[in-house]
C-alpha cells in the first residue's frame, strides 16, 4: 500500500491515538505514547492487511531533552514499511517490550538499555552484555556522557 | 626450560665451555627462528588479511610457520585485530599460557596504538603493549600480507640476537 | 537400577579465542556429553564504540568508520552508509557511480562469498576448499587494489559518487576473471556439493523454519535457503538494480547445506550481474561536487543494503550540521546470532560448528 | 642381487662381531635384541621425519602452494629445525593436572607406536623377531595408543582434551572390530599368523599373488578402518582443530607434544606397514630388492592417508559410529564369507 493509503489505514482502523510526523521519506513516520507501544506493535504484527513481521530495527536516541526509541518495521509480504517512535522522560525512561511480538526485539532493547539506560519493562533478562563486566562508568552512548579514559578527537583541522 | 637452562651452566664449567655456548647460541636461535609456530588468533579486520597470508598467494608456510591453535604448542602470537577493555584480559591469560620462548608481533594499527580507534573511543585498549611486552610492530590498517610476513622475519633476525637462557632476565 | 544413574550436564566455552568462532564471539555451551543442552551467546568482545566515534565526525569521516563495520563486505558498508546520507540530502548521483558502485559492491559480494565457503570448509575439516576459494578471491583484490588502492577496507564509495575512476586495464582483466570464474566456481560444485560426507554433515542440521525467518528478521541467503524469497535489491530496490535481470535463487531445505547451495548460485548471478553492468557503463564524471564540510537536510532516515550476510540497515538522524547526530547500523549476522541459540539445542558440538559457519556470523555486525 | 639383500649384514656382523664377544648365550641374545631394536628405533624416528616433511609438501603442493622452502633445499631441515626447537620449549604442566597420568601418556605413545616394529618384516630375513602369532600381536599393540590418547584427555584437566580422549575411545573400539575381521580374512588363507609366512604365501606369480586381487573388499575395509586407528582425516575427531581447539594434546608443550606428533607419523607409517605386508605382498616383488619393495608399496600406502587428509571432511561422532558397526562390519563378515567360500570352492577347481 502507498504512503496515504497506510496512513489512512492506521488511523482509522487503530483504537488508540495516533500522531503522524511530517517526513518526505516514502514511508509514514508515527509518534506513539509509551503505553500504546505493545497494542500498536501487535496491531500492526498481526493485522492481515498490515502483516509487520520484520522489525528491522529498534534504536535509542538521546535528544538531550528527553529519549526517544525508534521503531522500524517492515512487511515482507506486501512490499511496504513504517517508522514510529515513543518519547520518554530523559531520567526515567521505561516502555513496555515487545519481545513477544517481535523475537529480535531482545537484543535489540538490551543494547538500548545497556548504552542509553532506557528501561524495557517485562524483558526477560536486562543484563549486559556488550560492555565489559567491571563496567562502571554509566550508559556511554548518552549525550552528556563523559568518560573517563577517552581522548577526545583533536579539533580545528 | 626444556634444555636451555641447564645445559649452558654445565657447557660453561667444562673447558671451553664459552665456546659451545656461542656455537650453541647460534644453532638453537636458528632453529627457533626458522620455525615460528604461531598461534592462529584473529579479532578484527587483520585476521582476515592474517587468514589471505595463509592462504596459497602469500603462504606462510615458506617459512616454516604453521598455525596451532593452542597458545601451548605456539612461540609467536600475533595480535590480529582490535582489542577491546572485554578482551584484555583474555589476550593476557593466552600470552601467560604461551610456553618460553615467547614473541608478539602487534599487527595492524589497532594492535599498536588504537588504530582508527584511537579518538573518542570508551572500549578499546589503546594498543596491546600496554598489557604484553611486544616484540616487532607491523603498521598498517589491514598491513599487507608482504608486511606480515616482512613483520615475521624481524622477529626471526630479533630472535637470532638473543641468548638461549635469555628468558630468565626478561 | 537402584539408584538413577547420576547424570550431570558440563559447561564448556566456546571461548573468545576458539579457531571456529570467526572473530572474537563467547559460547557457553551446557553440554551433555556430546550433545547441546543450552547455548548462551556472549558477545562484545569486540565493541569498538562506533556509533559513539561516528556521532564526533563529519559524514566524510564517518565513511572510513564503516568500513570497519563489517569489514569482509566494506564496500557495500560504504555504499549503504552514502545511499542513506543522499537520501537526507538532494544529490542526483552521476550514472556512471551508480554502474561503479554496481560493480564493485557485487565483486565484493562473491569475495565474501568465497570467504564463507573457504572458512565453512576448513571448520568441517576440508583444509583444501578454502585455499581454492582464496586463490580466487585474490584476484577480486588485486581488482579491487587497482581502482582503490586498499585490499580490505576501501572507502572507495563516497557521499555523492565514487572516489576515483577506474583505470583502463581494469576492463580486460575484470573480464578475464568474470570468464574463468564460471568454471572455477564448477570446481568448487566439484570437490563439496557431491562430497557424501559434506552432505552429511551439513544435511538437515540446524534447519530455520519460515516462521523462524519471521520472527528473528533473517535475511540474506539465510533466509532464501529457508523459502523466504527476500532480496532487497528486488523487494525494496535501490540504485540502479532494475536495469539488471538476474534471477534470486531459493531453496526450500532451510539447513545449513542449502545454505551453501544458495550461496553458490548467488555468486554466479552476481558475477552476471558484473558482467552487464561493465557492457553498459557509460562514460562520465564520477562524483558530483560535495565539499567536505556539507550540511544534509533535518531528517531521520533508514536505508537498507542487501548485504552478503543479509539486510543491513543504517538509521541516520541528522539535525542539520556538518556531523550526524546519532548513527545507528544494523548487519545481518546480529540476527544469525540470535537464531543460533534456537537451532542448536539437541545437536552436537560438530553441528553447531557447522550452523555457525554457514550462518556466516562475524563479530563487528554484531559488536559494533 | 643376493648382495643388495641386506639380511647378509646382519648375519656376518652375528657370526665375527657379537658371539665372540657376547657368546650366544641368555646375555648374548638380549644384546642381540638391544641392537635390533634401536637399529629399527633410528630408521624409524628418521622415516617419521622425512614423513612429516613429505606430509607439508604433499599438503602444500595440493592445495597449490610451496610448503616450507626456507630450510635448506625445498625445506628438507623443516623438521629438524621443527624438532630441535620443540626441545627447547618451556614443559608447562597444568597446575591441577593428575601429574602422573599427565607425564605418561606421551611415553606410552611413544612405545606403543614403535612397539608394533617388532613383528614387520621389512624384507627377506630383515625381521626383528618373527613370532608366530605376529598380526595378534599388532592388533593388541595398536590398541595401546588409544589408551595413551584418553590419558593424555584425562590427565590434562582440560575439557576440550576430556572430549578429545572420550572420543578416540568411542572411535578406537568402533574401528578395532572390522580392521581386525579384514586381516582375519587374510588369516584364513595363509593358515598362520606369523608374519613371514603371511608374506610368503603371497611369492607365487613372480611375487604377484597378493591378497588384495582376491580379497579387495578385505583391503576397502581395513584402509578405511586403518584411517580411523591412525586417527586421520575424515576420522580425526581427537584432535580436531574446529572444534576442540587442539583435541587430546591441548596442554602438551615442548618435548611431549613432539613425541605425540612424532607418534602420530609412525602410527601412519605402521598402519601402511601392515596394509603392504598383509594386502600387497609384503616384499615380494621382481628384480628389485625385497626391502625396496616394502618402501615403495608403504610410502604409496602413506601417500594414500595423506590424499585423504587433504580431500574429505572431517565426520561427526555419531556418524563415525554408526558408519563402523551399520555399514563395515557387516561388508567385514560378507568378506570373511566370502574368503570361505573362495578357499572351500574355487581354489579347488
Amino acid at each position: 500500500m502507498t504512503k496515504e493509503e497506510l496512513i489512512s489505514y492506521i488511523q482509522e482502523n487503530f483504537s488508540g491515538k495516533v500522531e503522524l510526523i511530517e517526513n518526505d521519506m516514502p514511508e509514514p513516520y508515527f509518534l506513539i505514547e509509551p503505553k500504546a507501544i505493545v497494542a500498536f506493535s501487535r496491531f500492526i504484527h498481526d493485522d492481515n492487511k498490515l502483516i509487520m513481521h520484520f522489525l528491522m530495527n529498534l534504536s535509542g536516541v538521546d535528544t538531550k531533552e528527553n529519549m526517544e526509541v525508534v521503531y522500524n518495521v517492515c512487511s515482507y509480504r506486501l512490499k511496504h514499511r513504517l517508522f514510529f517512535k515513543t518519547v520518554l522522560p530523559h531520567e526515567k525512561a521505561e516502555v513496555d517490550t515487545v519481545k513477544e511480538i517481535w523475537a529480535v526485539a531482545d537484543w535489540h532493547e538490551r543494547e538500548a538499555w545497556e548504552l542509553f539506560g532506557i528501561n524495557f519493562n517485562g524483558h526477560p533478562n536486562l543484563t549486559r552484555f556488550l560492555l565489559p563486566d567491571d563496567w562502571d562508568q554509566g550508559h556511554p552512548l548518552r549525550k552528556d556522557w563523559v568518560g573517563r579514559d577517552v581522548i577526545p578527537f583533536p579539533e580545528g583541522k | 626450560m626444556g634444555v636451555n637452562d641447564k645445559l649452558p651452566v654445565h657447557a660453561e664449567q667444562s673447558p671451553g665451555g664459552g665456546i659451545i655456548t656461542t656455537e650453541l647460541n647460534k644453532i638453537f636461535t636458528l632453529t627457533q627462528a626458522k620455525s615460528l609456530w604461531y598461534l592462529l588468533f584473529g579479532t578484527a579486520c587483520c585476521a582476515i588479511e592474517l587468514m589471505a597470508t595463509g592462504a596459497s598467494r602469500y603462504d606462510f608456510d615458506r617459512l616454516g610457520m604453521i598455525f596451532r591453535a593452542s597458545p601451548r604448542q605456539s612461540d609467536l602470537m600475533i595480535v590480529a585485530g582490535t582489542i577491546t577493555y572485554k578482551m584484555a584480559p583474555v589476550v593476557k591469560r593466552l600470552y601467560d599460557q604461551m610456553a618460553e620462548p615467547r614473541y608478539v608481533l602487534a599487527m595492524g594499527g589497532c594492535a599498536i596504538g588504537g588504530g582508527p580507534f584511537h579518538y573518542d573511543s570508551y572500549s578499546v585498549l589503546q594498543g596491546v603493549d600496554k598489557i604484553i611486552p611486544v616484540d616487532v610492530f607491523v603498521p598498517g590498517c589491514p598491513p599487507r600480507p608482504e608486511a606480515l610476513l616482512q613483520g615475521c622475519l624481524e622477529v626471526g633476525k630479533k630472535l637470532r640476537t638473543q641468548k638461549i637462557d635469555d628468558w630468565r632476565v626478561r | 537400577m537402584a539408584n538413577k544413574l547420576h547424570l550431570e550436564t558440563m559447561q564448556i566455552n566456546m571461548g573468545p579465542h576458539h579457531p571456529s568462532t570467526h572473530g572474537v564471539c563467547r559460547l557457553i555451551l551446557t553440554i551433555d556429553g556430546e550433545n547441546i543442552v543450552e547455548c548462551v551467546p556472549d558477545i562484545g568482545f569486540l565493541h569498538r564504540s562506533i556509533e559513539k566515534i561516528c556521532e564526533n565526525r563529519t559524514y566524510a569521516q564517518c565513511i572510513p568508520m564503516m568500513d570497519r563495520f563489517e569489514y569482509v563486505t566494506s564496500m557495500m558498508c560504504n555504499w549503504g552508509f552514502a545511499l542513506a546520507t543522499e537520501k537526507l540530502t538532494d544529490l542526483v548521483v552521476p550514472e556512471r557511480a551508480e554502474y561503479l558502485r554496481v560493480i564493485m559492491g557485487e565483486l565484493n559480494r562473491i569475495a565474501s562469498h568465497l570467504l564463507c565457503i573457504g572458512v565453512t570448509g576448513l571448520d568441517l575439516g576440508a583444509l583444501t576448499p578454502f585455499l581454492y576459494t582464496f586463490r580466487e578471491r585474490e584476484d577480486i583484490l588485486d581488482l579491487f587494489e587497482m581502482t582503490c588502492g586498499q585490499r580490505l577496507t576501501y572507502n572507495y564509495i563516497r557521499i555523492g559518487g565514487v572516489s576515483r575512476d577506474i583505470p583502463p586495464e581494469f576492463f580486460p582483466k575484470c573480464k578475464e576473471f568474470l570468464d574463468k570464474f564460471g568454471e572455477k566456481c564448477d570446481d568448487y560444485e566439484k570437490v563439496l556439493t557431491e562430497n557424501p560426507i559434506w552432505i552429511a554433515r551439513n544435511r538437515n542440521v540446524g534447519v530455520i523454519t519460515e516462521q523462524m525467518v519471521y520472527d528473528y528478521a533473517v535475511s540474506g541467503p539465510s533466509a532464501r535457503a529457508s523459502g523466504v524469497n527476500f532480496d532487497i535489491r528486488k523487494h525494496d530496490p535501490y540504485s540502479i538494480y532494475d536495469r539488471f535481470d538476474f534471477k534470486v535463487p531459493v531453496f526450500y531445505g532451510g539447513d545449513c547445506y542449502d545454505r551453501y547451495r544458495a550461496r553458490m548460485a548467488e555468486m554466479r548471478q552476481s558475477a552476471s550481474i558484473v558482467r552487464q553492468a561493465l557492457d553498459q557503463m557509460p562514460e562520465g564524471d564520477v562524483r558530483c561536487k560535495v565539499s567536505p564540510k556539507f550540511k544534509p537536510k533535518v531528517g531521520e532516515v533508514y536505508s537498507r543494503v542487501e548485504n552478503s550476510r543479509g539486510e543491513m540497515g543504517f538509521h541516520i538522524i541528522s539535525d542539520g550540521t556538518v556531523k550526524p547526530f546519532r548513527v545507528r547500523a544494523r548487519g545481518g549476522s546480529y540476527n544469525h546470532l540470535l537464531v543460533t541459540p534456537e537451532i542448536v539445542r539437541g545437536l552436537k558440538i560438530a553441528d553447531l560448528v557447522a550452523i555457525f559457519a554457514s550462518l556466516d556470523i562475524i563479530m563487528p555486525e554484531i559488536d559494533r | 642381487m643376493e648382495i643388495l639383500e641386506l639380511a647378509w649384514i646382519f648375519e656376518w656382523l652375528n657370526e665375527n662381531l657379537l658371539v665372540p664377544i657376547v657368546g650366544d648365550g641368555e646375555f648374548g641374545i638380549l644384546v642381540r635384541n638391544l641392537i635390533l631394536a634401536c637399529s629399527v628405533f633410528g630408521l624409524l624416528s628418521l622415516i617419521a621425519l622425512c614423513l612429516v616433511w613429505w606430509e607439508r609438501k604433499v599438503s602444500a603442493h595440493i592445495q597449490q602452494r610451496f610448503g616450507p622452502m626456507m630450510t635448506g633445499w625445498h625445506g628438507i631441515l623443516q623438521t629438524v629445525a621443527d624438532a630441535v626447537k620443540l626441545i627447547q620449549k618451556e614443559d608447562i604442566v597444568p597446575a591441577l593436572a593428575d601429574r602422573k597420568v599427565f607425564f605418561w601418556a606421551p611415553v606410552i605413545c611413544f612405545v606403543c607406536a614403535f612397539a608394533a616394529y617388532i613383528v614387520i618384516p621389512f624384507g627377506d630375513g630383515l625381521i626383528v623377531s618373527d613370532l608366530n602369532v605376529g598380526i595378534l600381536y599388532i592388533i593388541a599393540i595398536t590398541t595401546f595408543t588409544i589408551i595413551s590418547l584418553m590419558m593424555a584427555g584425562w590427565g590434562s584437566n582440560n575439557k576440550y582434551a576430556l572430549l578429545g580422549g572420550m572420543r578416540s575411545a568411542a572411535q578406537a573400539v568402533s574401528y578395532e572390530v572390522p580392521m581386525a575381521l579384514s586381516i582375519l580374512g587374510v588369516v584364513m588363507v595363509t593358515g598362520s599368523m606369523s608374519m613371514q609366512e603371511i608374506v610368503k604365501a603371497q611369492s607365487a606369480w613372480y611375487g604377484f599373488h597378493w591378497n588384495i586381487f582376491f580379497q579387495p573388499l578385505g583391503f576397502v575395509i581395513y584402509v578405511i578402518a586403518a584411517t580411523a586407528e591412525a586417527n586421520r582425516t575424515p576420522f580425526d575427531l581427537p584432535e580436531a582443530e574446529q572444534e576442540l581447539v587442539a583435541g587430546f594434546n591441548i596442554e602438551y608443550s615442548g618435548m611431549k607434544f613432539a613425541m605425540f606428533f612424532l607418534a602420530e607419523f609412525v602410527n601412519m607409517f605402521t598402519v601402511s606397514a601392515i596394509a603392504t605386508t598383509v594386502f600387497l605382498g609384503g616384499w615380494n616383488g621382481p628384480w628389485l630388492p625385497s626391502w625396496f619393495w616394502f618402501l615403495i608399496k608403504t610410502l604409496g600406502m602413506v601417500f594414500l592417508f595423506m590424499v585423504f587428509r587433504w580431500t574429505y571432511p572431517r565426520l561427526r561422532v555419531d556418524q563415525l559410529m554408526e558408519f563402523a558397526w551399520k555399514v563395515l562390519l557387516p561388508l567385514a563378515f560378507l568378506n570373511i564369507l566370502w574368503v570361505g567360500l573362495y578357499e572351500e570352492v574355487f581354489s579347488k577347481w
